[in-house]
């Protein structure tokens, strides 16, 4: 099967050509077919790979197929090479899984939108771009897909293009990315300069022979390829653009803002391992980024009324799990987070989408309520996602992931009793928070009467990704509960194994705190929005603590504070030269020569005697030059 | 033989002709403007007279037959000039006769 | 006199000759027609006289004249352009009331003036050439007494020109008082035997006036717009071309002859005129309206680049001063034969207005007048870009940078006047449209065909000026 | 003699129609389209030659034709194709043919005259690129300026006349200085040698002394950098390329821009070598600057081609940057910048001009939400826009890349300030993009989206966009040997 490795990209390459060249001749049903079929066929072929893959290895670990040299100048030499690897098979799974069940999702979701041939292109695109990003054995490849999904991003925030907002918060988006892309560049100028090569197996094998760990030149290039990550995963301080971008299309939210795009910085992180390895200043950077954003994002998750936006929040926060798990050296278990996280969080928005459909366009979740029955499929399969989110111990796949996190922040090497605390408390605010939601929509009393409810093309893929929720957590068992650890040991062929401090306590002690804070969190959410709503009407009384809400749900101030660092200063700098200093320069040089063209004609004034007064003052001139 | 040298007739002439320089540029009437050139013009002969003294050459008294005749032919063609001018301004002031000079420009084409 | 000299001097005596013919042909009533045709048969027999002597050269016929190559170069182009001159004026002067015929008596006199200029060697034969140009010139400027403001124009050149001719015979005569002698070539040879040359240098600088006014450089420029306006159109071009080559000639002579370049005073002087000219001159004509002042500045600002090509002294130098003024004269001809044609019976075509739009209605005319303009601005494919390469070509090797750079910066400035005529003759077009005019056509097109080969002769000088090149080289090696 | 007839085919049919104009209207831009069309098919047969021939290996040159011209001043009509010069000359005719094409309607009046300035510009371009003499280099660089002038004073916009001087005053002024530093250059190989000659492989032996030799140097760079343009000295290009009709400014963009680049690659490298690589820093410092202030300057624009000007400008100080790095990996993207900036800026241009014919504005404010009614030209904008900012797959970001990752290594601070660039070319680009193509609809006017003719260029286009993007290794190897001799 591994011959036919390139066709998983270019299928939904393939998709895009037809759709974006002929998309407009198409009927519906067929642009559906081509759209969600190439992807639904490549992910076939991953599944085939993939089994190919468990059953025999590769000798060298990885398939990799060179389709043709790109460019070569100098030193520099990039082919256009794909390449699979355990860690890339994972992300290839999950993009093309995945994205196929939102895609099939997509085509009853779309179904009325007048311009469905650009929506499957762009998807179609996005997701090749994605594999690209993820199959590419060399870094400038690995920029190319990179971009690429950047793109998808932006078009798809931007779909509905004609309301200016989503046009903003597509340009927000790819602003945003587009500064950690620039400094990933530079980090791809540095590494070259350093070991002259972006063949991605040859900087893995050459950087601990050219570095030696802590050196600046590798902390600097980590910390650049990390500001690239930080870009693309709305990581502290470039999560602003994440919560806009919800402006796009419930599935895009789903496949790019929740399952693949935005955990493309765990992969760079990933795949760069040893770049970071040898560097402990940015290992500590990473999971200190982590730890913040998870917790900040968490915060801001508690108050969204908007459903997406809680979902965004989410996405920002669980991602910062992973960076706090890469941090600390944990790389297994943040490529399971990123696994199990894909599942739930594509589950969330799809069904929060379908919410939002029966509704009418309404996001808001305290107009929303009382639909436990009205909308049973999807209710039952939001419940599942909810649950993983809030990972609820030993029957979702959230709790397997994210509880080896929680023990990797405090146990690992790298590991910290803070980085554990934060991540604690956003153990307990996600719960909380999954609670709220799950409360707020689904119980209490109806305020907005269900239109359309989801037909079948849209339950299904809702089903299977509940399935996925609870179950993909099952191959992957904390050792000392059950010992199954099919992922980490497929994982580590490529990622190395975490290391542990000495003389810890008791992982089960952990585990335990983990899942009462859980609890714990269940309850309060329970308590504030179900059983006891008087206390939220206390609090909204005060001032103090509204203005922290505000604060909050303003995202803890980081927009505007970007607006008037940064937004502002652009804006005034380019509006007070619009007309270009320059000009002004050489249009006061032009206006010189024509006021002396003024005073020059004032000599000719037409009166012989002046003029003769002239031949005097050239004769005294050249009198003097003799005198001289 | 006389009293004063060469260089005597030559500042003399050089006086003369600065003289002849100061009739033109202080005189508004365009006969007195064209005398005053005349000066100059037998100025500029005087030197050559002294120059040729000097020289012990008739070129000098050449010079200035030549310098004569074309004095004579310039002032018959001014003289008509004058009369034209007359004729047409009704006065002789040069400095009413300045139709011709830069005029301001407002707009260009 | 020996018959081989006289026969040197064929050409100029065909020249006066040829004037008496016309003062005949007046006596007998001769239409203008039959003057004009006879004028230019005269001319072509001037030319015709040329060749014939051309294998006797050099001759010279001392004191007064020598007849050289250098001498029949400018001769050439005098006589070239006069024809050129007498063509255009036809038209121009078929449509005035006044009677044309005494005119060309004129124009062969001053003609013959010029003339004398380029093959004069000492300060006498320097002196009648000069004055018969001007005085005819006079004459001529104020030939349309009754319009334009001839007279006033004819009176302004006419006063500072005498005033310059004063000066001019003050400095001949002080260089006279310090040298003994007025031949060119005895003068050099005093002046290297004696050991203080402050009366020469005074009575040089002295006769600057005479030439700067005569090549109207700043500071003696002022009359040029005032009396290239109000002089018919056809005598402005001569004034720009004819009596110009022929001072421009006897400075050359001079210069050379005295070996001016040795003092440092005079070239510093002629440097300071040199850019003063290009820049005043550029910058006067930068917003000019009336084409005709704005060839007068533009002169101003030529013949200032001119000047550096005269500054380094060498052969270089004259050969690219030799090239710059054909190319110069054969643009300006074009320019006034343009302007001539256009003119109608009331006024000059001088207002810019009149040419808006030119393109729509003359097209040929206009194709011409681009051309003329793009060569005057100095661009490729036209005789002005040589020329300017020539004499850039003749500073750069002499180091003189300064007006090098002056020169090249002034002419960005001069590009917007000449670009500001183009894009003029381009615009859209406005509805004052020129009248028909009943000539016979034979003038017409005659005119045309004249304009025409003289655009192509300026392509010709830009892409192939080898051939014109050698040929001015052959011509200042007889000597 | 092929490259002659390469020139003799533009300036002969630049002559036939306006000749034939007077005759039928419709004369003129068939002999355009024909003649480009002959030049690209010359050319692309010449390009086969060329790769038989081994690819031109060395320093060698794959056509050299000399003939006297002026020999009294040692001058010659000396032509020569290389790599670079190949590559170039296919960038032009295939320009060419699309500024033929894109003024196949949007001219009204004298079609004979414009289609005569059009192939006469292309000419000169064509001589810049293949002339060996430098006289003969200096006379083509003025010609083409002079029927560009006519293009956009004539049949340019209501600010064109102030336009045209500004173009023609800036270039002029820079062309005289180059025009002094050959001259400069002559007399002292002449003093050297005793042989007069402007012949370019004459000259390189030429060694002035130091000081001189930089003056020397400045002069031609000031040309080049004028037309490049490099900062201080741009003031021409956003008027010249506003108001020029859509050839006019395709070509201006394309091809006129990247004669600045082509001197300082084949003349102020070669030439002076030492005192090139001493204003290396300054240039590059200079292009960074360029690439800043041009993308700030585009993001304040409201005037479509003003804005699309302005990233000109950003991207040629790319070009600067590559340069003046001296390693092979940045000037094998300077060439590729200049042929990706030809074609993506083209693109914008001829679709800024599409937009006008339709809309009669240049002002991106009355514009808006043109998506919906023309999905093909918005994509079409899309994609060149993503070219514009440097999108991988795209070919601009070949040329991008390599220069900054070959720049870095020359100087790491000014790369990263150029790298800055990438940021706000994203935000110039994605405002033009929004503010044309996206938000509500507020033309109501009814729109027709591209006709065949419009499809067959933005196609062509966009073909030749992301072939350049995923296999630039042709173009490389083709300039390879060029590139290899000038950074050693």
């Amino acid at each position: 099967m591994h011959q036919y490795l390139y066709l998983i990209p270019a299928l939904p390459l393939l998709g895009f050509l037809i759709l974006s060249l002929a998309g407009k001749h198409l009927h519906k049903r067929v642009i559906a077919w081509i759209g969600a079929g190439t992807i639904g066929a490549a992910a076939l072929i991953t599944i085939l790979l993939g089994i190919e893959f468990l059953q025999s290895p590769p000798a060298s670990g990885a398939y990799t197929q060179l389709l043709w040299n790109w460019f070569s100048a100098g030193q520099l030499s990039v082919a256009v090479s794909i390449t699979a690897d355990a860690l890339t098979l994972v992300f290839i799974f999950v993009i093309t899984f995945v994205g196929a069940l939102i895609h099939i999702y997509s085509t009853a979701f779309m179904r009325r939108d007048r311009d469905y041939a650009r929506f499957f292109a762009s998807m179609n695109l996005f997701v090749c771009s994605m594999l690209v990003l993820v199959m590419a054995d060399n870094l400038v490849l690995l920029y190319l897909g990179w971009e690429g999904v950047g793109l998808c991003s932006y078009l798809l925030i931007g779909f509905w293009y004609e309301t200016p907002a989503n046009c903003h918060a597509a340009n927000k988006a790819f602003y945003i990315t587009r500064i950690g892309d620039t400094a990933m560049a530079i980090g791809l100028f540095l590494l070259f300069k350093e070991l002259g090569s972006l063949h991605i197996a040859t900087i893995i094998e050459q950087a601990p022979k050219h570095f030696e760990a802590g050196d600046t030149h590798i902390t600097l290039i980590a910390l650049l390829l990390l500001a690239g990550g930080i870009g693309k995963s709305a990581q502290l301080p470039l999560q602003t653009w994440l919560p806009d971008a919800m402006a796009g299309p419930s599935p895009v939210s789903a496949l790019i803002h929740a399952a693949t795009m935005v955990t493309a910085g765990v992969y760079l992180i990933a795949r760069m391992h040893t770049l970071f390895q040898l560097s402990p200043v940015s290992m500590t950077v990473v999971a200190v980024i982590g730890a913040l954003t998870l917790f900040i994002a968490g915060c801001s998750a508690m108050v969204q009324t908007d459903i997406k936006r809680i979902l965004a929040y989410s996405t920002i926060s669980q991602i910062g799990y992973m960076f706090l798990a890469l941090g600390v050296g944990a790389w297994s278990a943040a490529i399971f987070h990123f696994f199990t996280h894909a599942f739930f969080k594509a589950l969330l928005f799809l069904a929060a989408g379908a919410v939002i459909e029966a509704l009418h366009h309404e996001h808001n979740i305290f107009k929303m309520g009382g639909l436990k029955n009205s909308m049973r499929v999807v209710f039952l399969t939001f419940l599942a996602g909810a649950a993983s989110l809030a990972a609820l111990p030993l029957v979702t796949a959230g709790f397997f992931s994210k509880d080896p996190i929680l023990w990797y922040a405090w146990g690992a090497a790298n590991g910290n009793p803070f980085l554990w605390i934060l991540a604690i408390a956003g153990a307990f605010i996600t719960a909380f928070y999954s609670t709220r939601l799950m409360l707020v929509v689904f119980w209490g009393e109806r305020k907005t009467p269900v239109g359309d409810h989801p037909g079948k093309w849209m339950t299904v893929p809702l089903v299977i990704l509940g399935i996925g929720s609870v179950a993909a957590g099952f191959i992957e068992w904390p050792h000392n509960l059950v010992h199954f650890t099919l992922f980490s040991e497929q994982v580590q062929k490529v990622l190395p194994a975490v290391v542990l401090k000495q003389n810890l306590p008791s992982e089960l002690i952990f585990q335990g705190i983990a899942a009462l804070v859980t609890f714990a969190g269940l309850y309060t959410g329970y308590v504030l929005y179900y059983s006891n709503k008087g206390i939220l009407e206390g609090w909204r009384q005060s001032a103090a603590l509204l203005a922290i809400r505000n604060f909050l749900l303003g995202g803890w101030g980081f927009d505007d504070l970007y607006h008037a660092l940064f937004v502002q200063p652009f804006l005034f700098i380019t509006r007070i030269n619009k007309k270009d200093v320059f000009d002004r320069l050489y249009n006061g040089i032009a206006q010189a020569n024509i006021n002396i063209n003024r005073l020059l004609s004032l000599t000719q004034n037409g009166s012989l005697r002046w003029y003769i007064a002239g031949v005097l003052l050239g004769i005294l001139f050249i009198i003097t030059m003799q005198l001289l | 033989m006389p009293s004063f040298t060469v260089h005597t007739v030559l500042i003399v002439s050089a006086v003369l002709f600065v003289l002849g320089l100061i009739g033109v540029l202080t005189r508004k009437n365009v006969i007195f403007m064209l005398i005053s050139v005349e000066i100059m013009l037998n100025a500029a002969g005087l030197a050559f007279v002294a120059a040729g003294a000097k020289w012990q050459q008739p070129d000098g008294q050449v010079m200035f037959l030549f310098i004569l005749a074309m004095a004579a032919a310039e002032v018959s063609i001014g003289l008509a000039l004058v009369l034209q001018i007359y004729h047409q301004h009704k006065t002789l002031d040069v400095e009413n006769i300045t139709a011709l000079k830069d005029e301001a420009v407002d707009e260009m084409v | 006199m020996n018959e081989l000299q006289f026969e040197a001097l064929l050409p100029f005596i065909v020249l006066a000759a040829a004037s008496m013919a016309v003062i005949l042909l007046i006596a007998f009533r001769m239409s203008h027609t039959v003057i004009q045709v006879a004028a230019f048969l005269m001319a072509c027999l001037v030319i015709f006289a040329m060749w014939y002597v051309k294998d006797t050269l050099p001759q010279s016929v001392p004191p007064l004249f020598v007849v050289d190559g250098f001498g029949a170069l400018f001769t050439g182009m005098i006589i070239f352009s006069m024809m050129a001159v007498g063509l255009f004026s036809y038209i121009y002067f078929e449509e005035r009331e006044e009677n044309p015929k005494e005119y060309y008596i004129l124009l062969f006199l001053a003609t013959l003036g010029a003339a004398t200029l380029t093959i004069s060697t000492h300060f006498i034969s320097l002196f009648i050439g000069l004055e018969v140009l001007s005085v005819s010139l006079y004459a001529l400027i104020a030939y349309l007494r009754n319009r334009n403001n001839a007279v006033e124009s004819g009176m302004k050149y006419l006063v500072l020109a005498a005033v310059s001719s004063a000066f001019l015979l003050f400095g001949m005569a002080l260089i006279y008082m310090e040298t003994g002698s007025m031949e060119f070539e005895r003068i050099a040879q005093s002046i290297k035997e004696s050991s203080s040359s402050v009366l020469f240098s005074m009575g040089f600088g002295i006769m600057v006036v005479a030439i700067g006014f005569k090549l109207a450089l700043v500071p003696f420029h002022l009359w040029a717009a005032d009396v290239y306006q109000g002089a018919p159109s056809p005598v402005t071009a001569f004034i720009a071309t004819v009596s110009k080559i022929g001072v421009f000639a006897v400075l050359l002579r001079f210069a050379q002859s005295v070996n001016l370049p040795q003092y440092p005073l005079v070239i510093s002087i002629f440097s300071v005129i040199a850019m003063a000219s290009m820049i005043v001159g550029n910058l006067l004509a930068l917003r000019q309206q009336n084409i005709k002042r704005l060839m007068g500045y533009s002169s101003i600002a030529h013949f200032g680049y001119l000047l550096v090509a005269f500054l380094p002294g060498n052969a270089a130098g004259v050969e690219a001063a030799a090239f710059y003024l054909l190319a110069y004269s054969i643009t300006l001809l074009a320019v006034f034969g343009v302007i001539s044609v256009l003119s109608t019976r009331m006024k000059d075509a001088e207002d810019l207005v009149i040419y808006k739009g030119l393109f729509h209605k003359q097209p040929i005319l206009t194709a011409v007048l681009s051309i003329c303009f793009l060569s005057l601005a100095g661009i490729p494919l036209t005789a002005g870009f040589i020329a300017k390469f020539f004499i850039l070509a003749s500073g750069v090797q002499q180091n003189l940078w300064l007006p090098v750079l002056v020169l090249v910066i002034t002419s960005v400035i001069g590009l917007y006047y000449y670009l500001r005529v183009i894009s003029t003759l381009f615009a859209a077009s406005s509805s004052t449209g020129t009248t028909a005019k009943t000539l016979h056509p034979f003038f017409y097109i005659s005119t045309y065909i004249a304009l025409i080969v003289m655009m192509l002769l300026l392509f010709w000088l830009g892409i192939f000026p080898g051939r014109a090149v050698e040929g001015i080289r052959e011509f200042l090696l007889i000597r | 003699m092929i490259l002659v007839w390469l020139i003799a085919i533009l300036l002969i049919g630049g002559t036939l129609c306006w000749l034939l104009a007077q005759w039928n209207k419709v004369f003129p831009k068939w002999i355009a389209l024909c003649a480009t069309v002959a030049g690209l098919v010359l050319m692309v047969w010449l390009c086969l030659q060329y790769k038989n021939s081994g690819d031109g290996a060395g320093s060698e040159w794959f056509i050299n034709y000399r003939l006297s011209w002026i020999p009294a001043f040692g001058i010659s009509f000396h032509l020569a194709l290389d790599g670079l010069s190949l590559v170039l000359l296919l960038l032009t005719f295939f320009l060419g043919i699309l500024s033929v094409l894109c003024s196949w309607n949007e001219i009204k009046e004298k079609h004979g005259f414009y289609f005569f300035n059009l192939l006469w510009t292309l000419a000169g371009i064509c001589g810049v690129f293949v002339a060996m003499d430098l006289f003969l280099f200096y006379f083509f660089w003025e010609v083409m300026l002079v029927p560009m002038y006519f293009l956009i004073s004539i049949w340019g916009d209501t600010n064109r006349r102030y336009a045209s001087y500004k173009f023609f005053l800036f270039t002029q002024a820079g062309g005289l200085l180059m025009l002094l530093s050959i001259l400069a250059l002559y007399f002292i190989h002449a003093q050297q040698t005793g042989i007069y000659s402007f012949d370019y492989f004459d000259l390189l032996h030429t060694s002035p002394g130091a000081s001189t030799a930089k003056w020397i140097m400045m002069g031609f760079l000031f040309a080049f950098m004028v037309k490049l343009p490099v900062v201080p000295f741009h003031s021409w290009l956003p008027d010249a390329h506003s108001e020029a009709p859509t050839a006019g400014s395709l070509i201006l963009a394309g091809l006129l821009l990247k004669t600045g680049a082509y001197g300082i690659i084949r003349f102020v490298l070669t030439l002076f070598p030492q005192q090139a690589q001493a204003f290396g820093w300054w240039a590059m410092l200079l292009g960074a600057i360029g690439i800043l202030y041009g993308a700030f300057l585009a993001f304040a624009q409201t005037d479509l081609k003003r804005l699309i000007a302005y990233t000109s400008v950003s991207h040629m100080g790319f070009v600067l940057l590559g340069i003046f790095a001296f390693n092979e990996i940045a000037m094998q993207g300077v060439i590729m910048q200049i042929l990706t900036h030809g074609i993506s800026t083209g693109a914008l241009f001829v679709m800024a001009g599409m937009l006008k014919e339709r809309l009669h504005t240049r002002d991106i404010n009355q514009m808006g939400g043109l998506w919906t009614a023309m999905p093909f030209m918005g994509g079409a904008a899309m994609l060149f826009t993503m070219a514009s900012l440097g999108l991988p797959m795209l070919g601009n970001f070949i040329a991008e890349f390599l220069i900054l990752i070959g720049a870095f290594s020359a100087s790491a601070a000014l790369t990263v300030l150029a790298t800055l660039g990438l940021i706000f070319s994203a935000c110039y680009a994605l405002r033009m993009m929004q503010k044309v193509f996206l938000g509500p609809a507020t033309v109501t006017a009814p729109l027709k989206d591209m006709n065949v003719r419009e499809w067959v260029m933005m196609s062509a286009l966009t073909i030749g966009i992301i072939v350049l993007g995923l296999f630039p290794q042709p173009v490389i190897d083709m300039v390879k040997g060029v590139v290899g001799a000038l950074v050693d």
